[in-house]
């Protein structure tokens, strides 16, 4: 029993942890901070929420090519984990430097906005880095709780709580399959542990078509679907996704996903490698399935972040694609994609949140008729990324498919890589509508209350200039990708 | 300079954006004025090419620059790869040609946002550029699809009254072609890859020498094909092109004539055939047949319409049909033929559409009923159409003539000799068509009184025609100046293709009035003087 | 003699309930009732399979869930009033301004 | 030696681009004038003076090479010229002929707008002509034989306001670019046929040449012999393409007389001699061609019988002149046919270019009198004579010569046509048959616009009629000088049986010689066949001025008995046979109905049909799909709890 306990603290090494640590013990000051605010005044949090995310950014480098496994094996800063959560981080980031503004605008200017957003993100950080499947639940968890939150933040809007509502019971309903993956697959294994179960299966092959296990990993991963919004686990997302705080649906869209998929990749990859070609098979219906519904259901929008909703589902459908392909390429296309997307459709986001009035009630196509006349800054900035989420060249969205279905063509997928690009042909026609918009009809407004604030400014600054470079030059971050695979 | 040429001239323009930019929004002779300037200058700048007569001995690439870009290891690698040969010369020098004109030509037709077009205008002309000057197949999708953009965008907020329709389809259109494409190319690497064959990243030199097996050639061949043949377009792919054309400004249809459209044949010549050679056989009479349709198809639908512009637009598929027939051939003369009519349909086309804004311009119409006696009141300009209408007939002493006839040629000295036959009927059909809607525009009295005040050509207006006029007759009568730059580097791509570039036979005897020429490269290279 | 199997079926016809129930019911506090017995069905799962298997791991776990599942209740509970302010309902039928 | 021979082509095409460049600056109708024609005649003293030195050279065909034009790979194309006997007779004509209707026309189109234009197109005109008869290789014959369908086009187009000169200068083209749909065909395939034996070539020389390389009759020469032919049919207005002439009257009278008598339209003729290698290889086509001449010479022959335009009935008559051509070509008779080619070309120009005289008188006439009657109507006319004594001369001679009453030009060529398709071994008594009565029905028609215009009472509007004045000089030289010739043109090809040398035939027997020789063409007979012949042709002749006379001097009122009777036939003939008709409802409108039917029915509903088709049932399931989302949370947790379903359930079953 001593032996044991000692063992434990051994195996604690803080140092697996410390970024999510040091962003938790950021995020309970800030709430203390927030507490002892002036009622208002929220400028100074998010400025603080930023300092953290910087410094959780330096912490969590130093997992890079150092791997720390801590809690006897359950956290593992590797440089996957280090590359997602710098995706997390930077989501969180340009989520808040959105935010400030626009919290204002809407009427509630309320400074625990912040500390959840850091929250939520530490649990994302939880996710990119568990290997052991309670973990990655604790960390999903904290991650949903938060959202659920953030997603309901504006409590006077029957909007926002129908979205905080909406997501709050089908996540719990999904975390309810997940757990009961989870327990099926303990049941079989004796473990809750990702390479334990790994092991199991390479110890006795035939577990591997055991009921039992292939049902506990199939609605293990269905929890991991519902997050990245895989067909037909989708549906929350539209609605969640048009009835949040704009930022908030930024951050979902960009964060958590890219969290979640880290999971996903994480208990696939490693743990159920022995269903690969059951796996397989799946992805590659899921994937097909995924960018088609979003893909089609968004050519008939015309609320432009539920568009983008759809958007985001399909671009999972994308995602997916890597891992269909199962290899390297394919895998560490994913950590591109997911970084690649966050740029590029944060930076949309915070131009519509920049452009909306209060309310955003105008955020529609018709709504931004001829903005690219009015406002043509915006216009040109709203393009590249509209640009990048179709796929096309120099921007990183192109880089970012280029590479997905590099991997998937490696493997053989041919046919999936072909209804793919047939998908994302059918995705230009919605994201060409926003630019007839913009820039084919005239200006009904003149959209004169359309103020630029530093900090929406500095989000926009630098998903632009994040998409052209990972666009034009990419060679270095591919390469970073490339480490962080598997 | 020499060694950086061809990365100064393609992107000089993107360049010239920067700086126009910053220009004021107000001043549209400032700012037409500057792009023009920029347009000129990349022309200056592409001029040593034209004159390099390093490409009448040797048909390789020149003024290589390579450097590499994107390397990740055993991922991919790609390599910022220009070249120049006879093949892209041509039409290198085709495009810094044309775009100054074009600018030109938008003197008094855009008042809406100048800098805008003028910025998308330089935009492509990069695009064009570097699509042309690309080894590295991923390079060049990025011009390629770099090119769509500024397209759209000519189109959509400059264009006519069903502009966005025609943006849009002219968009998506051609972007499910080269998707498809993009698909292709990484499979071709990927099993260039997996061959372990030498690789320079997606350079096409090394990638020519891949031995890929018939069954992958064949999909491969359709991918690329059906890419290169929305381009082009190649019946029944062709729609979104009346459309495009239509709607477009002046200036977009002429590039869009002029150039865009040579994306699509050049594709052919420098990709999708001698990239799958084995495939070619089994499309050769598929793709010629399309060819055939369409230069027939193609001119009876042109000959039915009402609107000048569109049936401009519908004869470029006609037009191109020539074009494609010849390459499909597989010999030098139907090849050369095939090269010449993409610079011909280029000009004069190019010169058809500038006609047809000229037209516009002064009435804001551009229905064929609407007019009728315009000769009378524009001697000029009648003048000027008419050449510019023999040219695109195919008069021998114009472009047009010299390029149909080394098609057609080439084409009855192949397997398509049948085919051939019925491109021939085309050149009956371009006939009708164009001095159809010549006399119903020019000839006669003129009986609708909004004609009575046409004023004819001013002097820009004729010095923006001026050039192409050079060059309707240059070809016609010198087209040597172009062959013989463009016959070493066709000899190379022939022989690529799998075909034999003597198309026939050898000469019998020294005596025949050809001098004799054997089937390696080398020595007929050295046969030119 | 009760094994771990009947554990487990016992656990999976709760699961199924609370899922029907998710399914079939429409106000929000009977909903969420439901999401809680699956939660804890899992717990009865964990909890067998701990005792069968013979580690911890399992019981851990259903401290978390537990753990979880309170968070959950508290900021769930907390959406639906604020939903019930706005608009004097828990009823899911009500929960259909966004769609489409 | 024969270097100045570019000079030829090159005069013209001087005045050509100058006349076109600064003639609207000019304003000077002398200058403007005077240069086309000085220029023309300056390329006519290079003629001469290269025919000339032909004459007195032993070797007989020279080639001058200029530039290269296309290399690519073996097929080596050059800039070049050919001077041989049968291209120094064609320039001769052409720039003979040619400076004396460009003198015409200074006097001739006096006052038109556009006159520099005019001089300009016909300068043009010439250089491309210049260049189809001395191009060295098929490509640089093309060249001239589109050049001057171009011309032609311009020219039949001048009146450009005028919808009926448009739209005929648009049918003489288009109908022309059929036939040279056929002759591109014939060259590619000639020029393929002849790479596959290793004889990359089109130059006319080593053509010729290297014609044996292939089979003698076989398929591939008949077939390319063919293509040629109907390149011919087109240019020369043959049956079937012969439509567009009568139409192409629309342009200004001299253009008539030079391009559409005497020169362009014997481009086909020239082409089959230029090439009679191998159309003498091929004895199918040659009996093709003998037919189709034959036949239109008696078609057009019937037409003109009926027709009231003199410059359509000259039109018909050129036609039928043009069959008679071909059919010398056709029994192999070459040289004859070229000279018939050489004396067509002076009483033909010579006749139009009086009806152009008789109109010009007529015209300024109503013009004084302001009347708006049709001038070129034959019924408005009558005893001219008098008023235009050397018009009325110098066009009765060039009637006598077409018809082929003997001592005259045409009697000499036209008889030793007849004597080939009777007596050729390629010949046949139905051919000849065919000839005479077309010979008959010339004569008849020709009188009969001789004596409506000149004889009897004039039938000019009262108010009109003093006021037809003589041609002025620049007219009435040219008619003189084209008058002499028609009389004495012949003389130097009077056939042996009648005491002649046939110089001619002689001059021009390098060309043909070998060919006749290696392919066995030859007349035989006796020469009291021959003899027997040429009375019964002269006799018909005559008959056929007999009647004319008694129709139109003797009984006037006959015509309209005859018409009255025959009503149907002279409907039929009357209306050209309904040709025109025919091809409308044969070609054109099908093919607008066509082109129609591909643009509204094929392109806008098929092909974008399925285009749009494609968005749309995109956007249709998009839509659809849309409505699963129906905002309601059970809905959703259903969506999920059966995409669990289904995932486990698959792989566990």
């Amino acid at each position: 029993m001593e032996n044991l306990v000692q063992e434990a603290i051994q195996n604690v090494n803080l140092q697996a942890i410390m970024p999510s640590l040091v962003l938790c013990v950021f995020g309970m000051v800030l709430l203390m901070v927030s507490v002892f605010s002036k009622r208002g005044s929220t400028t100074h949090v998010a400025w603080l929420s930023i300092v953290a995310l910087v410094v959780t950014g330096f912490v969590s480098l130093s997992g890079w090519n150092n791997p720390q496994a801590g809690f006897a094996g359950s956290v593992l800063l590797d440089n996957f984990a280090t590359f997602f959560s710098m995706i997390c981080l930077v989501a969180a980031g340009l989520t808040i430097l959105m935010s400030d503004d626009y919290l204002r605008r809407e009427g509630f200017p309320v400074s625990e906005y912040y500390p959840l957003i850091l929250f939520t993100t530490a649990g994302a950080m939880w996710m990119a880095s568990g290997t052991d499947l309670m973990t990655i639940f604790l960390g999903l968890e904290v991650l949903s709780v938060s959202l659920y939150v953030l997603a309901g933040f504006f409590r006077t809007q029957t909007r926002s709580n129908e979205a905080g509502l909406k997501y709050f019971f089908l996540g719990a309903f999904s975390t309810g399959f997940l757990l009961y993956g989870v327990a099926l697959l303990y049941a079989v294994t004796g473990t809750t542990k990702i390479d334990g179960i790994a092991a199991y299966v390479q110890a006795n092959p035939a577990s591997a078509m055991n009921t039992m296990f292939i049902a506990g990993g199939l609605l293990l991963l269905v929890g991991f679907l519902f997050k990245i919004a895989a067909a037909p686990f989708h549906m929350w997302t539209p609605d969640v996704y048009q009835g949040a705080p704009t930022p908030i649906t930024a951050f979902m869209s960009a964060g958590p996903k890219a969290a979640a998929f880290a999971a996903l990749m994480r208990v696939t990859i490693v743990g159920l490698e022995g269903l690969q070609s059951e796996l397989t098979a799946l992805f590659w219906v899921l994937a097909v399935l995924t960018m088609t519904v979003g893909n089609f259901i968004a050519l008939s929008q015309k609320d432009l972040k539920r568009m983008l909703a759809y958007s985001s589902i399909s671009h999972a459908g994308y995602a997916m694609v890597g891992l269909v392909a199962w290899n390297e390429i394919g895998l560490s296309a994913i950590l591109f994609y997911m970084l690649v997307y966050t740029f590029m459709n944060m930076g949309a986001f915070a131009v519509l949140i920049l452009i909306g009035k209060k309310g955003e009630d105008n955020l529609t196509l018709d709504g931004i008729a001829g903005l690219g006349y009015k406002k043509p800054i915006l216009g040109v900035v709203l393009t590249i990324f509209l640009f990048s989420l179709m796929g096309l060249p120099p921007t990183a969205g192109f880089i970012g498919k280029f590479y997905i279905f590099s991997g998937a063509i490696k493997a053989g997928y041919i046919w999936l890589a072909v209804l793919g690009v047939l998908n994302s042909a059918v995705s230009l026609y919605y994201y060409l509508r926003v630019m007839v918009q913009m820039y084919f009809k005239d200006p009904e407004e003149d959209f004169s209350w359309v103020t630029i604030n530093v900090p929406t400014a500095i989000s926009i600054i630098i998903s632009v200039v994040g998409v052209l470079y990972l666009g034009i030059v990419p060679g270095s971050v591919i390469q970073l990708a490339k480490l962080a695979g598997f | 300079m020499a060694d950086y040429l061809l990365s100064i001239m393609t992107f000089f323009p993107l360049l010239g954006i920067l700086v126009l930019l910053f220009l004021p929004r107000d001043n549209g002779g400032l700012l037409k004025g500057f792009t023009l300037a920029v347009s000129l200058i990349t022309f200056a700048i592409s001029l040593p090419l034209a004159f390099d007569n390093v490409f009448t001995t040797s048909g390789g690439m020149h003024y290589r620059e390579f450097y590499q870009w994107i390397n990740i290891g055993d991922f991919f690698q790609m390599n910022y790869n220009l070249g120049v040969d006879g093949i892209s010369l041509w039409l290198v020098m085709l495009t810094t040609f044309i775009v100054p004109i074009t600018v030109l030509s938008t003197w008094n037709a855009v008042d809406k946002n100048i800098k805008g077009f003028m910025a998308m205008l330089l935009l492509l002309e990069t695009g064009m550029l570097g699509a042309f000057v690309s080894l590295d197949l991923f390079l060049f999708y990025i011009f390629w699809e770099l090119m769509l953009i500024p397209m759209y965008f000519l189109i959509g907020i400059w264009g006519g009254q069903n502009r966005i329709y025609a943006a849009v389809k002219f968009f998506i259109y051609t972007a499910v072609g080269s998707l498809l494409m993009l698909v292709a190319i990484i499979f071709v690497y990927y099993f260039a890859v997996q061959s372990g064959a030498p690789m320079n990243g997606f350079g096409i030199q090394e990638l020519y020498k891949l031995d890929l097996p018939y069954n992958a050639q064949f999909w491969l061949f359709l991918a690329f094909g059906f890419s290169f043949a929305i381009k082009v377009p190649m019946f029944p792919l062709h729609t979104w092109l009346p459309d495009a054309h239509t709607e477009a400004p002046t200036a977009g249809s002429v590039i869009l004539a002029a150039v865009l459209l040579k994306m699509g044949t050049y594709g052919y010549v420098r990709f999708a055939m001698p990239l799958f050679p084995e495939a070619l056989p089994t499309f050769i009479p598929f793709l010629a047949f399309l060819s055939v349709v369409g230069i027939i198809y193609g001119s009876l639908v042109a000959m039915m319409q009402d609107d000048i512009k569109k049936l401009v637009a519908y004869s470029s598929v006609a037009h191109l049909g020539f074009v494609m027939l010849g390459v499909f051939s597989l010999n030098l003369q139907g090849l050369a033929g095939g090269m010449i009519q993409m610079i011909n349909h280029g000009i004069s086309t190019g010169a058809l559409f500038l006609i047809v804004g000229f037209l516009y311009e002064r009435r804001h119409t551009r229905l064929i009923t609407e007019f009728g006696g315009v000769a009378t009141k524009m001697p000029i300009f009648a003048t000027i159409f008419m050449i510019v209408t023999f040219s695109s007939i195919g008069l021998p002493g114009t472009n047009g003539f010299v390029g149909e006839f080394l098609a057609l040629m080439g084409a009855f000295q192949s397997s398509l000799r049948w085919y051939a036959v019925f491109a021939t009927t085309g050149v009956i059909l371009a006939a009708v068509y164009m001095l159809w809607v010549y006399q119903r525009v020019m000839f006669g009295k003129v009986t609708n009184p909004k004609n009575e005040n046409l004023k004819d050509l001013s002097v820009r207006e004729i010095i923006i025609m001026l050039p192409l006029l050079l060059f309707i007759f240059w070809i016609g009568i010198f087209p040597n100046t172009f062959f013989s730059k463009m016959n070493p580097a066709m000899e190379q791509m022939l022989i690529q293709m799998g075909a034999n570039p003597v198309a026939v036979v050898e000469p019998a005897t020294s005596e025949t009035h050809a001098p004799a020429h054997s089937a390696t490269p080398a020595t007929q290279a050295d046969g030119h003087k | 003699m009760i094994t771990v199997n009947h554990y487990m079926l016992l656990s999976a016809i709760l699961f199924s309930i609370g899922t029907f129930g998710v399914l079939t019911r429409k106000n929000a506090i009977v909903i969420f009732m439901c999401i809680e017995v699956m939660l804890n069905s899992v717990n009865l799962t964990f909890i067998a399979v701990s005792r069968h298997v013979g580690n911890m791991d399992g019981q851990i776990f259903v401290f978390f869930v537990m753990t979880v599942a309170a968070a959950e209740a508290a900021v769930g509970l907390a959406l639906m009033i604020a939903f019930f302010r706005n608009s004097d309902s828990i009823d899911v039928d009500d929960f259909n301004m966004l769609k489409w | 030696m024969y270097s100045n021979l570019w000079l030829i082509p090159f005069f013209p095409l001087v005045g050509a681009i100058f006349n076109g460049l600064f003639g609207k600056k000019i304003k000077n109708e002398a200058a403007i004038g005077g240069i086309a024609t000085g220029l023309m005649f300056l390329s006519f003293l290079v003629a001469t003076q290269n025919l000339f030195k032909l004459i007195g050279d032993t070797e007989k065909v020279h080639e001058l090479v200029m530039a290269s034009w296309i290399n690519v790979g073996n097929f080596q194309l050059n800039w070049e010229f050919l001077l041989d006997p049968l291209s120094a007779v064609m320039i001769m004509v052409v720039t003979g002929v040619g400076t004396l209707i460009h003198l015409y026309s200074i006097g001739y189109m006096h006052g038109e707008e556009g006159y520099y234009r005019f001089f300009s197109y016909m300068n043009l005109f010439a250089f491309a002509m210049l260049m189809l008869v001395l191009g060295g290789n098929a490509l640089v014959m093309f060249i001239g034989w589109e050049g001057v369908g171009l011309c032609s086009y311009l020219l039949i187009g001048y009146y450009y306001e005028k919808k009926s000169a448009s739209t005929a200068a648009n049918k003489a083209f288009i109908v022309n670019r059929v036939g040279d749909f056929g002759f591109l065909c014939g060259l590619l395939t000639l020029f393929w046929a002849l790479a596959d034996k290793g004889v990359w070539t089109l130059n006319f020389v080593k053509i010729a040449e290297s014609g044996h390389l292939l089979e003698s009759g076989g398929l591939l020469i008949t077939v390319v012999t063919l293509c040629f032919f109907l390149g011919a049919t087109g240019k020369s207005a043959q049956i079937p393409l012969f439509t567009w002439l009568p139409d192409a009257m629309e342009g200004p009278t001299p253009v008539s007389a030079l391009i559409h008598a005497a020169t362009m339209v014997t481009a086909g003729v020239y082409m089959i001699a230029r090439m009679n290698g191998l159309f003498a290889m091929a004895p199918a086509t040659m009996m093709t061609i003998a037919i189709v001449g034959g036949l239109t010479a008696f078609f057009a022959a019937t037409i003109g019988l009926a027709q009231n335009d003199i410059k359509r009935v000259l039109a018909y008559s050129t036609v039928s002149q043009l069959g008679y051509m071909f059919l010398a070509m056709g029994v192999g008779a070459f040289s004859a046919g070229i000279f018939h080619l050489m004396t067509h070309a002076f009483f033909k120009a010579c006749l139009f270019l009086g009806s152009g005289s008789v109109i010009h008188g007529l015209h300024h006439a109503y013009h004084h009198a302001h009347l708006h009657d049709d001038p070129q109507d034959m019924r408005n006319m009558g005893g001219l004579r008098k008023k235009m004594p050397i018009t009325f001369i110098t066009f009765l001679v060039s009637t006598i010569a077409i018809s082929g009453i003997p001592l005259f030009s045409g009697f000499f060529s036209k008889d030793e046509i007849l004597w080939w398709s009777f007596g050729s071994t390629r010949g046949h008594w139905m051919l000849w048959v065919l000839g005479a009565a077309a010979a008959g029905m010339t004569a008849f028609y020709m009188f009969r616009l001789v004596f409506m215009t000149f004889f009897g009472e004039q039938k000019t509007a009262a108010r009109a009629k003093d006021h037809i004045p003589e041609s002025p000089f620049t007219i009435t030289i040219p008619l003189m000088v084209l008058g002499f010739f028609a009389v004495v043109g012949g003389y130097i090809g009077v056939p042996k049986i009648l005491g002649g040398v046939n110089r001619f035939d002689a001059f021009l027997a390098p060309v043909f010689e070998q060919a006749q020789h290696l392919n066995e063409i030859h007349a035989h007979g006796t020469h009291a066949t021959e003899y027997t012949l040429m009375a019964i042709s002269v006799a018909i002749a005559i008959v056929g001025i007999f009647t004319a006379w008694v129709m139109y001097i003797k009984n006037p009122e006959l015509p309209g008995q005859f018409v009255a009777k025959f009503a149907s036939a002279h409907k039929v003939i009357f209306n050209k046979w309904y040709i025109d008709e025919l091809y409308d409802f044969l070609f054109v409108n099908p093919c607008k109905k066509i082109g129609t039917f591909l643009w509204r029915g094929i392109d806008v509903k098929i092909v974008d049909g399925v285009v749009n088709g494609c968005a749309w049932v995109v956007k249709g399931i998009g839509t659809g799909l849309r409505y699963t989302q129906s905002g309601y949370l059970y809905n959703y947790a259903v969506a999920m709890v059966i995409g669990a379903v289904v995932i486990v359930g698959y792989f566990i079953f």
